[in-house]
């Protein structure tokens, strides 16, 4: 019999001893139009259950900051926690003019004060001042970041300090701390929240770069992976639309420091962006609208809602034009993908907001989502904003600062669109104007939601829904695949991309057909396998 | 690529840029793996294992399953044991291994957790046939080659017992090496007919083939029983004088199995050390499929001599990869111009000193190990150096890769991690074998350099 | 470099440029040297064994041997016949070999000498236990492929006989490898526990260890009594279609030993119908050590697929190895976009095409071989054709150097021959082992030309 | 007993019969000044000895036609001749200009008519014509050459009717036909002549472009091996002198034309090229002299003879301080690499000339050489000029045409120098004005002279005289290696040099260096085949 909708859910989560199944049932369910749907989420995980999550200093070096290209980030603890974040997650970066003015790039290069047993027993925060005083020598950076690690915390180096150090002792130098203990928190999501709180409070609006073009936008949550970022870039280019700095993909501590400038933020990723957004809001009165340029029909309501928010006749004419025209060019290949992939079903398990917007990509290749589950949300991901007044703050969370934010007495403007333009905006269905409504709008009835999903319930859940293609990270990758299931890495895009907007819905077809028709699968089965062969052979033989 | 690394030597002793180590715990995780039905476990928070799955999938594109306690800020504060308990008891409801290897991170080590007597509260808890072993592994100290041996050692204090009757066999401590390593390694030994016990062995948990079925064991690992008989072995002998000499040591100590440490057994005169050890045990003549082999890697050294005379090497990684890669290039009339580990050794300087002493190179070559008071001796140090001073090749593993295309040298990857190719791990670099794979790769390098650099004129139809 | 080669396509039907194939005397003496105890001779003028000798050398960097019948004007108008005798002779009485395996040349060819009534006179005055073969090897016909089998054909001619009684063996003609090949071949059939006779076989005689003694025959090679037990063999079994059917027919006509030929066990599809024919003559189990490496093989595949899929490759060399390279990267999902070979062979073009069709290649490529009537399916047609439409890889020999530099491709050597590089011929391509160290070579090859040939903002660190 | 000089020959060549005894030991000789020391050379190899020989095909095609850049040489034939010779023989080449002509290479080209049966049955002309039209139109050269191999003389084809239909064909073009049948002759030696002659007869002569400098000379019999040619002209120029024309190495078609206007031939080869300057001495009047680039006192003593031909003291001066400046240049490393090379020895088997020209440069290194042989030398090679009269003319040779020549009615100028400077200089015994003196001057006593060294004889030489470098070629160098001993290509200088003049001297001390010192030969013996080891441990184990 085949089980589906919370029958499975519940034949899957059976297995687990009491404790364990009372804690996860209430992390998966089965899309219900009649219930509530309500998911805990953003709550510690049980030991020793296998989890794809990683840490506070994850979120917070490994994907806010790391991204920033003129951003040093010296990691102060052992080395272990720097080693594994070199390099990024793939957020592509490069040097830059601009402005006038160079951003060098440092993501090929590791920091670390590397504390050793005297650090730890007498304190280390010698060995970082020292550690800050050699890079200064070597790099001369604009902008230095010091992010703890776990033993920091509990032996109490006070890195703010250092940093009001450096950031005197090295005039015009951008020194910020970030106590992003591993500790902190349950999920990443802590370390964006430890991250981003930085971000508002030293960085954006100390600059005074206006954009150049008429129209220009922040893209806050998009990480350019793999140059997702970029592309998206390229295409609100061709339409007219400057992007004052991403947060933090593309982006460098130069241009943030512009952002308050721009005159609208777009908001990719999820909850710990769009707090990011509603700050921006209250000191600076920008509106922020949800975007997602994963998918062509998705990147094509987001196009047009910045459109429809600039409400210039002219910039809707040219971003219409930019539309046909890019997906002309990808026709006839979308065309082709979704030949060899209608019908097929896909699992995703990703950080943030991928799990969502994958959906849609997915949807314009004919292809449907029986699993999806984020490794860090908030309820608010997957129910829609208007639950955040109901979401209980555990005591895992309420440690992480929120920042009392108010309006700043110069920069603040609320006036960018006139209240009628506002109210217009607010009526249109097609337009989220400050606002998200979470992934379940986008599920089909009896389609599952894992927050958390585990080492176990992957393996179960994939084994009974036998999806054709399972997308999650590197950690579980290689399960699937020896089980003879394609596994896409989508932190990773598994080192291809873009695939933002119209050129990379392409892209992300091609590296799916190619995934799933590729030859290998045909031999995982070894042909002396077949029994019978073997029996009718020895008959005949012996 | 690294525009910003400055030719002019620069003083440093607290910054380390682009490491060349990580830390304890992930070594001990990679050394839980080589032992048949275990569950690694992190006893920290849950961002560590995490990072060490990833590291150890990005190498071996591999299943790793290791567990965590999960530590949140409350665990930080008041302790983990109450996380250890649960995480125990789950992870045999769940995951049903053998045996759970615990070890430590830099959180549990620094608020003090007291290992030693959790599990002794534990063990008793467990199902017959199932068991929890232990390691120290701060982060704060030494290396990943530290956590490995560590771990290996817990193992065998927990396990390892002297019943007062010889297995007749030999306790092998092989280091940190690839499966395709473990597997030449065992190849050799039954080749020389020496009954062997192995400690740690991944052959068959991280290169598991493609079957269409996963399972979380897999047939490979040294199994417990053989860790308890390892007090019983007739001698020991640890390959890597900087990873497996404190396990024979310890082997030494709690069960009084004598034994030797010799260096990896990579190119021809640390395999002959190994097979003459090997030798001695069984006391029986070499066979001729092991001198064949030999005979086939001194052709390849002597026909392929002219393309690596005197060219210049940098070699990095973990101190005995390092010091066998060293060896092999300098038995191919090469220069070892650099050589460093980021992981504090005290037999490392020596030994690579030896190494130049013995091929009498006048050259002045560095061979620098990390040391506990300064660990600057990192991949930004190696960069300045070549740019100071170039070399022909580099040998190492993939952070490496980024110097290769800023100064345009080859490199040649080998030993941890490779974490932007594939296949490696499947093949060796120990034994005859492995040098003859390192013998063509080095070859391959430079020559498909000099064919790429030359002038037209000078490229070379017959070399 | 090839500066000269033009774009715009030339129609060419008598001149060859840059050709993709040999005289058919070298393939015969290669023949000869899998033969224990044998000296080829080359029936002509003394230059054809030099070269022919030099070509093998280049490939093998080991010492081959061979004698001549040194013609001269003389008895290139009075034949050769004398020569014959005197150089049988002195063969004997100075290289004291076991058998002498003559092959003509285009120039005894030309002039007529018959062999046949040459060796008549001739074996008689042999001493006891020594033996005379010969094998017709018209330069002017075939290629150096035509020259194997017609000499392998030549040493059953004069030897294999059938007594009636069975051996229980499987007669393997192994087709044209090189010795790592043979010796994964015979480990296969070991493992499958197949007794067998495999003519010929270089393992041992073209790859010698380095011992400090020369001796001119070595250890390796089919025995005279195995070829005279052909005869006997149970059934037979030829691998590539081109090289192996007339030596598998040439059995069964002689001796009725019936048998079947199949591709080159290169890639995993090939291979499984290698061992499924060694199963279908074992009728036992396959072995858990060949599963285990074939789920290597799978694992590496799927792994890596990323990297290869797509990729256009162009393949040259002989005809079954480049049917098997095909096989091999289409099952990779590579696009074999142009695969030539200059020895004319009836099965080629069926052979490949099979293959497209079996992946269902959309896009158009050239599957080609020579023919007698038009041989320019040659280098230079190979190199226009990549002018027009470029490729990502090649696979071949040394003599597609230029062609790889000239137009900024990678080039994986593999076949024959590879001049310009060493080691090669220890390893397998054959089997699974050979198909897991060819992913490694494709996929690194394509690897590297990405991280030296991106823009720097797209090196990855991971892959 | 260790046995020398005709002792040890006799002990070697009696394990021949007595026939073959016959005649090898007419090749083999110990060097005895009191003997006459007559040797036999340039006659047949024995059928079925092993010899390392080649044929007359790779002599003229191989050898002197291969180099020349601009030269498209169409192998009329099957396959296999025109397979083995393609890329040269490491005569290196590259497309050169001059006197604002370009002159093409087409090394890297191999062309073949591909003979199959039907040609050789109804023979090949009108594959050879077709093929001749093919190469005109995709390459166009100036020189296009036919060399024939075994078959093409048997059926009859005629490739000079061909060639000269060619040449009426496509005006401009200069297309020589070479009946270079592999069985003509004994040894290559054959193939030089015949390509000299039509070089002599079709090519030099034909130009005009008269040399730039005051001092010119070609370089006859250096075929720039590892860019050995390209050595001495940088030399040369450095002096002052021009090199019209090397025959063949470095040159072209382009250049040989104006051969005959050089002042001097310098000849570097022996009998097929000296031969050569014989018949430009004939037909121009121009003088040669014996050189030899291959050493640094060889080297300056040639340099030096140049000076003196030329008789020009500015010359002369400038000679001195290139040989001062060049000599210091390489001083130290000659010191060291003499300092690991002194009192050891060496045998030396190759084709012409190197035989004796790496006794000189191995001097210079502190080595003796024991043992020393040509492939395909003549008596007066080994003996000097003045045996050519008593030269016995065979069967094997007679066939091999020789030019009838006479001095040009135009361009015959023999007043190159004054008779009294000629004079003095046929007194200089430090010149050898028109004359070669052989290789016995400078070999000692006792040493060993092998002609046609063959594969038995090889080994047994080597065995009792256990030198520690053997030179040869590809064909013999593993056979030596198996056994322990390094063997170096001087043939194809293992893919290295070039050796020439005085950096070349240090390069080959280096190269030679690397041979023997490289630790791979401590390892040739495995460590338990010290038996004792093993026994001393198994009586204490066992």
């Amino acid at each position: 019999m085949v089980l589906h909708g919370n029958e499975l859910r519940d034949k899957v989560l059976e297995k687990y001893s009491a404790k364990v199944y009372r804690n996860r049932k209430q992390h998966v369910l089965s899309i219900d139009p009649e219930a509530s749907n309500e998911i805990t989420a953003n709550v510690r995980t049980i030991p020793g259950i296998i989890t794809q999550r990683g840490c506070c200093y994850a979120g917070c070096k490994g994907v806010v900051l790391g991204p920033m290209s003129d951003n040093a980030i010296i990691v102060h603890g052992p080395i272990g926690c720097s080693f594994y974040t070199w390099g990024t997650r793939r957020h592509k970066q490069v040097e830059t003019d601009r402005h006038g003015e160079h951003a060098d790039c440092y993501v090929e290069y590791c920091f670390s004060t590397d504390m050793q047993e005297p650090n730890i027993v007498f304190g280390g925060e010698k060995k970082l001042k020292k550690a800050i005083e050699e890079c200064m020598a070597i790099y001369k950076p604009k902008m230095l970041s010091i992010c703890s690690t776990c033993p920091v915390g509990l032996i109490g180096d006070d890195i703010h300090a250092i940093a009001k150090w450096a950031r005197e002792e090295y005039p015009g130098l951008m020194c910020i701390a970030f106590s992003c203990e591993g500790y902190k928190g349950v999920t990443q999501s802590a370390g964006h929240h430890i991250a981003s709180n930085q971000i508002i409070r030293f960085i954006v609006g100390t600059g005074d770069h206006k954009p150049q073009k008429k129209f220009s936008v922040n893209i806050l949550g998009e990480y350019n992976i793999g140059g997702d970022g970029w592309e998206i870039e390229r295409i609100l280019n061709r339409c007219g639309i400057e992007v004052v700095s991403a947060m933090t993909g593309t982006s460098c501590y130069r241009d943030m420091k512009n952002a308050h400038l721009a005159d609208l933020n777009l908001v990719q990723c999820h909850r710990s962006i769009n707090y990011v957004a509603d700050m921006m809001k209250d000191k600076y009165g920008m509106d922020w609208i949800k975007v997602n340029f994963i998918g062509v029909n998705a990147t094509k309501k987001s196009i047009r809602a910045i459109g429809a928010y600039f409400n210039d006749p002219e910039l809707s004419a040219r971003i219409e034009e930019v539309i046909a025209d890019e997906e002309n060019t990808i026709a006839d290949e979308m065309e082709y993908y979704k030949s060899k992939l209608k019908g097929k079903t896909a699992a995703i398990y990703v950080g943030g907001s991928r799990s969502h917007h994958y959906q849609l990509l997915l949807q314009d290749l004919g292809m449907s989502t029986v699993l999806a589950g984020y490794e860090f949300a908030h309820r608010d991901d997957y129910e829609g904003r208007r639950v955040i007044p109901d979401i209980k703050v555990d005591a895992d969370s309420k440690n992480i600062e929120n920042l009392k934010i108010e309006a700043d007495e110069n920069l603040y403007n609320p006036d960018r669109i006139t209240p009628e333009h506002r109210a217009e905006l607010e009526a249109n269905e097609d337009i989220d104007l400050n606002d998200y409504q979470g992934m379940y709008p986008d599920m089909e009835e009896g389609s599952i939601i894992a927050d958390d999903l585990n080492h176990f319930e992957t393996e179960e859940f994939l084994k009974a829904l036998k999806p054709d293609v399972f997308f999650s990270g590197i950690k579980d990758k290689f399960v699937v695949q020896k089980a003879g299931m394609l596994s896409r890495q989508i932190h990773s895009y598994d080192y291809q991309g873009p695939y933002t907007c119209f050129q990379g819905a392409a892209r992300f077809g091609h590296d799916l057909v190619m995934g799933l028709y590729v030859p290998a699968w045909s031999f995982i089965k070894a042909p002396w396998k077949n029994q019978a062969t073997l029996v009718g052979k020895l008959g005949g033989e012996v | 690529m690294l525009n910003y690394t400055p030719k002019e030597m620069v003083e440093r002793e607290a910054l380390v840029i682009n490491p060349c180590k990580t830390c304890q715990p992930v070594g001990a995780l990679y050394a839980a793996l080589g032992v048949h039905g275990c569950l690694p476990h992190s006893h920290g928070s849950q961002g560590c294992v995490a990072f060490h799955r990833m590291y150890l999938t990005r190498h071996f594109k591999d299943p790793i399953q290791a567990s965590s306690s999960s530590f949140t800020e409350g665990a930080s504060v008041f302790g983990g044991g109450s996380n250890l308990k649960t995480a125990v008891k789950n992870i045999f409801d769940l995951y049903d291994p053998d045996i759970v290897a615990v070890h430590t991170t830099c959180l549990s080590e620094t608020i003090g957790d007291d290992l030693n007597a959790l599990l002794i509260d534990i063990t008793p808890t467990l199902s017959e046939g199932k068991y929890i072993v232990h390691a120290n592994t701060p982060s704060y100290f030494g290396s990943h080659i530290h956590g490995f041996f560590n771990m290996v050692n817990g193992f065998m204090k927990y396990l390892s017992v002297s019943t007062g009757t010889s297995n007749g066999k030999l306790a092998l401590f092989p280091g940190w090496l690839n499966p395709g390593d473990y597997r030449e390694l065992k190849r050799l030994m039954t080749q020389m007919n020496v009954p062997f016990i192995m400690l740690p062995d991944t052959d068959g948990t991280v290169d598991t083939p493609t079957t269409g079925e996963y399972t979380m064991y897999e047939k490979g690992g040294t199994t417990i029983e053989e860790i308890k008989s390892l007090g019983d072995c007739k001698s020991s002998l640890g390959i890597g004088l900087t990873i497996s000499a404190p396990s024979v040591g310890f082997l030494d100590k709690k069960c009084k199995v004598k034994g030797d440490t010799i260096p990896y057994p990579i190119g021809i005169d640390a395999t002959d050390a190994f097979i003459l050890k090997l030798q001695e045990f069984s006391a029986e003549e070499v066979p001729a499929s092991v001198e064949n082999q030999r005979g086939h890697l001194v052709d390849m050294m002597v026909d392929t001599h002219q393309y690596t005379y005197e060219k210049k090497v940098a070699i990095y990684g973990d101190p005995d990869f390092v010091i066998g890669m060293m060896a092999l290039c300098l038995e191919l009339g090469m220069i070892p111009k650099y050589c460093i580990t980021g992981t504090p050794s005290l037999t490392f300087e020596q030994e690579g000193k030896s190494l130049l002493e013995k091929y009498g190179v006048k050259e002045e070559c560095k061979v620098q190990a990390a040391t506990q008071l300064n660990t600057t001796t990192d991949l930004f140090l190696l960069h300045q150096w070549i740019k100071n001073d170039a070399v022909d090749l580099l040998i190492g593993g993939t952070h490496g890769k980024h110097i290769a295309r800023a100064e345009d040298i080859p490199l040649v990857r080998a030993g941890f991690d490779v974490i932007d190719r594939y296949c490696h791990s499947y093949f060796p670099v120990v034994g005859y074998e492995g040098a003859m794979r390192m013998v063509e790769k080095i070859t391959n390098a430079l020559m498909d350099y000099q064919d790429s650099h030359c002038e037209e004129k000078d490229v070379e139809m017959v070399m």
